[in-house]
């Protein structure tokens, strides 16, 4: 590489002479444990049942062998009642799942597609069933109007429904008064709107005033991620500043056991169960 | 329609901030990649003041007599103010209109009294809603155009965009880490750009407006932010990495139509296809902080033209409003790139800025310029073919992976090593044919992704 | 009392950022000046925070909290977090205990889990009231003793402050471009630094926590933001530029009492003490545009041990909270720094930031570091003596800024030339000796500023 | 200079190759008109008065000849009424300063020692008449308690008094009692706050909430620089956000002629009459 000031080493013979621990370190290396099989983890062992077929199928559900969920769901309902099958088994390793994803020794797509393998055993419980079993709860999702950014709903409605929460997903650029109509309908437990832009979160607000004019009062989990900061979220009522998709369930499962939407603005951190920098300063 | 089969540079040390081989002129006296690197502004509206025309216009004045006051009082001797649409801006065309012309009267009072040359960048927004009415011929894709046509005729030295063509099928493989789906998001987002960029192109050659270009802000940016940081564990760098790669093919098709540059800043993805085009491009990095954050903020000032701070809340900070703040912010870095260039020492800087950030992650590695070079060459080896390129493209980012990882230069957890050679293996095994690929791809993610609409690429 | 009659530097191309003469070690595996920069971060607690301990503890553990887990999400080996005292954390000594230890506890656990290595500064608030009380032995004067050994108990790893001595006649000079107020007013700062910092050293010296260093952030600064940028019409930054090169004279103080460094961010002055003592520093510019404005963004770099955001809000941007988001940009600063000290071009980076803003200003051409040496030559020669070395201090910067005037490397207003022909004229026209100056100051401005209590400094 | 990568030229040398057009430009140098004489400028020459004495007085003002106003004011004190001496001719000098200021042709500096010749021609009058001469009316200055930040203060109280109005000056490190007392007691027609930190800056709010309950309703010109500003000052009531020390006399004026602190808010730049880029959005 020649420049002005006279010849000079190329890129490749510079990034030799460079000790890069005085630049960067690569933390997430340096805090990896050793390799450990999903069902050796301790959190794991204290989740999955002992008892088969459940252990077997929560296994098949930790390790998203969606075939072989299906086999052994099918096996399990000759003579299991579904309802069993969903909760000691197909649950159980849904909830090792999560275990796993909030230490990080899962990642998202482990927990997708987990849940997919689990959505399949479902499906055939409810079709012995021959209805939809009871969900834990309704909650109904959208992304407001003008936004084009709905991934994060999309996250969020995966993490609820693998949850075993019904969710009504009302899609993007969704006016205020449809998210009206949708709470008056169905009647959820919490309600999950996201947005991106300062100028189209402010359809929160206006639903929370659409709201209180009702005499509707929902948790509304405001999550956003970009403009949606939780000074914002906190300006007006009803909603509570969700700062990852997977704490979805978890606040919903919370609404669930009766906390008011005041509650969870101060309890988030235990109720999600994490460190979260956002509520560093309610993590008393 | 022209697709590129060579490269603009014959060698990787030839690119260099504040040098394009086709720099690109605007009015208000400015020139991009002529041998300065100019600094970008760019301010989200307050929450508000979107609810009626005269207010949104205010406050697209206020952002614009703000930046350049504090432009003057710092002594910059240039500056791109950018405004990306909101919603209103872009579905009432004359909105856009008076806000672009709003803007442009007090730029141009600046000029005039002061000399500091100036250029104003209107980025209209994608309001199109695929599952909503599809991405052509809908209410929202024929305001688009009469918003581009309004935006010229207010004086907009040049036009963006971030389209969203592929996005659902992106999500969906982004989510999953699903390499396949993440390829096919890419491809359907190569026919996309060709619908929105020929029209976009065609109305601003009819003014003295530059048809700047694209980002995949859409779809790598979604994967970028979904990774996260190194604790990350929702996307694999690695993943993020190959989809910035493919992007790099995508945001290319935008020069192909006529786009002149400078490419837009949340292109990460620019080096490459500077290295393809020779067309200016303007970057984001350490002064985007307040936008997001990433894990290149110096290696991307490698090859910039016009530096961005991407976006923040317009509000004041202590020190003065944030269009004041943040031009002074990019307006400083841009200044130290400006001594190097005149010093003679821009490689010097331009390499101090790679290496930085060029073992600090896989995303960083691949656009290190060097690596930049070997992915747009294996773009233009397909040229011609969106599929081929884009996965050649991915085959190339990971080859550089590997490499370094095998050379002990960067170290890998196994959730990226892991998915790294799932990716690979996948990639492999996919068939040479678009139309095999294509079929393949609609027939497994059809019925999976409801806001999916082939008609709207054409399928 | 140590004074310093020769420099730590024999010539001015041996400075260089990420090294000083006398590195500092602090626990936490920490050391200043060895070799690479350090990254620091200060936030101010969000207004209502102060309303009784439990919230400010909080409020500062959730500062650290935020700040650490990003550096350990992008990587950054080390970092500084410093909190400026607000008056309550100074006022009650056991609210400055917990949130001095809160803020440890949650870097320690960073320290323990990752390794990343970290220091916390705190800076005790100057809550002195010259006209109520006196600058010695009031409550408000007891009560910093009391806080800086509640500090150290806790841990810290070092106290620094930004003494307020001299303020009232400094800000008296600044209003009215009174070049003789305003060199009272330092001589006057000196005699007060002495009392200070003898008695921080000593309190320090009794635990494992560096007296760091004060800054003139109250004179020095002072003159600094009320000359404004360019086009600033209150003090000329002609003014502004001696005013500056007289404050090193006066923060040399510290270290004459035995302060280690890393002397503190606001001290633009830095540069001309790190000269005359080789004590590692900390500085702020480009990347304190929250904070405040200045015009020398880069050039602060040229010699920074430590590299500071200086200050912002307590709250949250698009890309995060406001600790995270700001240790994020000086990170990658500090980040390039290292990158050039390690590839052997650290001199070439040092010269690049320091042409950056030579000529951008009076301000900057005087601390341009071949400048910054002949300043802290002018103060050794006559080290011993406040006044002499004060005054040759801002007659060096005058000859300095005349002579790149006459060279035509720097154009000045005519505002910007008279007041500097009046300045040096008053200068040199003052008695040489220190006691006949400060008769004829006594009788001059005792009537005028209604603020200044000479007892305060034994006259 | 030497270096790892081989010799370098020396700084001085490397800036001679530099055109540092590409780096920054000094706009102040580039707008700087040609230099002309105080009285020659065209504003100066539409308030300076015709008539002596007065005119040479204002001239005297204008040249901060302390000791010209002083002898040209005991001469003209000799037959001349002291207020007409006052209006007509230390007056108008000052207001001749306050354009220039305003232009940028005069400096702080300048304006300061006008003021200093102004006000000792003003006490000369003031003797001859044996009373304080009436001022256009009574403010009150202070800063918030614990903030040690006073220049902005000092610099208020100097404009105001510059330009006619009495002001009670608090000094620094004032309780919020102690103001609300001070208001009471001198029924001033404006306040003027300053604070540079985020946490002390939380006494304005505080000090309108004891204004509310004592009944009070007069305009608090909150300026700051540092943590204070617009957003902050306009969440509370009777509070204006201060941008520069020299506005203050401006919005006093505006006050005195019945404008509400809400109307100030939102003519502040028509009122101090110059572009104000935190009022950017209000220059309408
Ligand atoms: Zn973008
Ligand atoms: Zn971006
Ligand atoms: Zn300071």
């Amino acid at each position: 590489m020649s420049y002005e000031g006279g010849d000079v080493m190329s890129i490749e013979e510079l990034a030799k002479k460079i000790d890069f621990d005085y630049v960067h370190i690569r933390y997430n290396v340096v805090v990896e444990g050793p390799a450990i099989k999903p069902e050796d983890d301790p959190d794991v062992k204290k989740i999955l049942p002992t008892e088969e077929p459940f252990r077997s199928i929560a296994l098949a559900v930790l390790k998203a062998d969606l075939k072989g969920v299906e086999e052994k769901v099918k096996e399990a309902l000759k003579k299991i009642d579904p309802v069993k099958v969903i909760e000691n088994g197909l649950g159980k390793g849904m909830d090792a799942v999560s275990a796993l994803y909030a230490k990080a020794l899962y990642f998202l797509p482990d927990v997708m597609l987990s849940a997919d393998a689990m959505m399949a055993g479902v499906k055939l419980c409810e079709e012995k069933l021959g209805k939809a079993t009871k969900k834990k709860g309704t909650v109904v999702s959208f992304v407001a109007e003008g936004d084009p950014h709905d991934i994060g709903k999309n996250l969020v409605v995966m993490f609820l429904r693998a949850n075993g929460y019904e969710v009504i997903d009302l899609g993007r650029d969704v006016p205020n008064k449809e998210v009206i109509e949708a709470i008056k309908k169905h009647k959820p437990i919490m309600v999950t709107g996201t947005a991106l832009m300062t100028t189209t979160m402010t359809a929160f607000p206006a639903i929370a005033e659409m709201m209180k004019k009702e005499g509707i009062s929902v948790p509304v989990f405001g999550c956003g991620g970009g403009a949606v900061k939780r000074d914002f979220v906190e300006s007006y009522d009803f909603s509570v500043y969700g700062v990852k998709a997977h704490h979805a369930p978890k606040l919903a499962d919370a609404a669930l056991a009766g906390k008011t939407w005041k509650e969870l603005r101060y309890e988030y951190p235990k109720v999600v169960g994490e460190f979260v920098a956002e509520y560093a300063d309610r993590m008393g | 329609m022209r697709r590129y089969t060579k490269l603009a540079y014959k060698d990787p040390d030839e690119i260099l901030f504040g040098h394009a081989k086709f720099p690109v002129q605007e009015h208000f006296g400015i020139v991009f990649g002529a041998g300065f690197v100019v600094p970008e502004v760019k301010v989200a509206p307050a929450p508000g003041t979107e609810k009626d025309k005269e207010s949104l216009v205010r406050e697209m004045a206020s952002i614009a007599e703000q930046a350049a006051s504090r432009a003057v009082d710092i002594g910059l001797p240039a500056f791109m103010l950018e405004q990306e649409h909101v919603f209103q801006q872009t579905y009432y065309p004359d909105w856009a209109y008076d806000c672009t012309h709003a803007q442009l009267e007090v730029l141009e009072k600046y000029y005039k009294e002061y000399g500091v040359r100036i250029a104003l960048r209107q980025t209209v927004a994608d309001i199109r809603v695929e599952e909503k009415g599809g991405l052509r011929g809908s209410e929202y894709d024929n305001r688009i155009a009469e918003t581009i046509e309004r935006c010229c005729e207010a004086g907009a030295s040049d036009i963006a965009a971030e389209t969203m063509g592929g996005k659902s099928v992106i999500d969906y493989g982004v989510m999953r880490g699903d390499i396949k789906a993440l390829l096919f998001g890419e491809y359907l987002a190569h026919i996309d750009m060709e619908y929105f960029w020929t029209r976009a192109v065609n109305i601003c050659r009819k003014y003295d407006t530059r048809p700047a270009g694209d980002t995949h802000c859409s779809g790598a940016n979604t994967a970028m932010f979904v990774a996260g940081g190194l604790m990350g564990k929702d996307m694999s760098h690695t993943g993020a990495a190959l989809v910035r790669a493919m992007s790099a093919a995508r945001s290319l098709v935008a020069v192909e139509c006529g786009a002149t540059g400078p490419l837009k800043d949340c292109g990460y993805e620019n080096t490459i296809i500077k290295f393809i085009t020779g067309v200016p491009i303007a970057q984001e990095g350490k002064d985007a902080v307040c936008a997001h954050s990433d894990i290149m903020g110096n290696l991307v000032c490698q090859a910039v033209d016009v530096w961005s701070n991407e976006s923040v809340f317009h509000r004041e900070e202590m020190g003065g409003p944030t269009p004041a703040v943040w031009l002074q912010a990019t307006g400083y870095e841009a200044a130290l790139m400006n001594t190097a260039i005149q010093a003679g020492y821009a490689k010097v800087l331009r390499d101090l800025y790679a290496l930085t950030d060029m073992y600090r992650d896989p995303q960083a590695l691949i656009l290190a310029y060097p690596n930049a070079f070997r992915i747009a060459k294996a773009i233009v080896e397909y040229g011609k073919d969106p599929y081929l390129r884009s996965r050649a493209a991915a085959l190339e980012a990971a080859k550089i992976i590997k490499e370094a990882y095998e050379a002990k230069r960067i170290a890998l957890t196994r959730f990226e090593l892991d998915s790294l050679n799932k990716f690979v293996s996948i990639l492999e095994s996919l068939p040479m044919e678009a139309d095999k690929f294509v079929d393949e791809c609609l027939r497994e993610y059809k019925g999976k992704i409801p806001t999916f609409d082939p008609k709207s690429y054409e399928l």
